[in-house]
């Protein structure tokens, strides 16, 4: 599997796993970020929905799975993110780092998925389930285009 | 020839205009990004705070100063801070 | 599946994932450690054997779980050992930790590999397959018990 | 009465010795570790070294101290330097 992916299919930590096979390197860290239930007051998120500017957001992935390996020389890395919706306790991110020495797996690991919350162009919108129904708004006119 | 330059909308941005990309038409001599993103601001006012703290990528680069000008063709995105992961 | 143990059955990290599910953890950090077959010069290990002292060897897990969960604020807690011979590419050892922030999580399963390698009575010892042939040695008298 | 204390050995102590289990007899009045430790190390030279770096291990407890006197069906494991993981 590649190590970079952006996809709306669920990511799997048996295949991230396998995806970090080799023999010289013995210690493997993943993260896994799973979606969470608890975001909004007075009402329970079911899903996250994920979307992402594509071509910036593929190229910024590459950058920092170059950057971890030659920084921490890692012999394997995974950095798979999800998009479109997942629903709660589904796997949003995987990071993945196989190192000869389990310090550099670690701090790889850590490295990369704080520079993708950093710079990868991605965003989470909630999909909420309201705790009491609440009233409804008029509907806003869309704007046209602008100019 | 004039034409459109095209703006792409994420997340809060795209909330706030209600569509995922805008189609504005420029003149010939191009449009300043200064210029643009004002009017992008009055032509929805709920853009306005987006705008304040987005960062803005032209044409796959991400543009530190706004003294750059479009022309026909070329792409804006405005990205929403990251809220990945 | 139990948070801790101590076991000669292969080690599965979808297994340990799913050990680690909690709704208020949205942060999962795994490490794993393999064999790797580069262990000794002018040989290729083909598997290591581990051997512990079990009962021991189980309080330790023990209390390096407790003492995560506790230090950390931990959700939920992996920590496995595999014993007997494991193969080349075979996991030795699972260490998880889910936590609500990915902070936690990162320092609660790097902590309690760090703490395991150290103070768990676990040890490995070497099979290998000699480059070469060796001569054979005459065999050595076994002692009889002591006293 | 007379009887054995256990000792258990593991890895490279158990190497030495070819045997993960000895039964050492001792005398009613008990024997102190030292004394134990000096008597395998003579009896098995190559467990000399072994113990020189192991830790030693009393019904269950880590010992700090040697002064300890083990008396029959006590057990002794000789833990030498942990490599798991």
């Amino acid at each position: 599997m590649e190590a970079v992916r952006l996809t709306r299919q669920s990511l799997s930590i048996a295949s991230a796993y396998a995806s970090l096979a080799d023999p010289e390197c013995g210690g493997v860290v993943l993260f896994a970020g799973r979606v969470r239930p608890d975001r909004l007051q007075g009402s329970s998120v079911e899903r996250l929905e994920y979307e992402a500017d594509r071509p910036m957001a593929l190229r910024s992935l590459n950058a920092i799975e170059q950057g971890a390996i030659r920084r921490f020389r890692l012999g394997r890395v995974v950095l798979w993110h999800r998009t479109g919706p997942i629903g709660v306790g589904g796997i949003s991110v995987i990071v993945g780092a196989a190192a000869p020495h389990r310090a550099q797996a670690f701090l790889g690991a850590r490295w990369m998925i704080d520079r993708l919350k950093q710079e990868t162009p991605i965003w989470k919108s909630e999909s909420v389930r309201p705790a009491r129904p609440r009233p409804r708004r008029p509907s806003r006119t869309r704007g046209r285009s602008a100019g | 020839m004039a034409g459109t330059v095209r703006v792409l909308l994420f997340a809060s941005a795209r909330e706030a205009v209600g569509s995922s990309q805008l189609q504005p038409k420029v003149e010939p001599a191009g449009i300043g990004l200064t210029e643009l993103v004002e009017r992008l601001g009055l032509e929805f006012p709920r853009l306005r705070p987006v705008l304040r703290v987005s960062r803005l990528v032209v044409n796959g680069e991400y543009i530190g100063s706004k003294h750059v000008t479009l022309r026909a063709g070329d792409e804006v995105a405005i990205h929403p801070p990251y809220s990945g992961g």
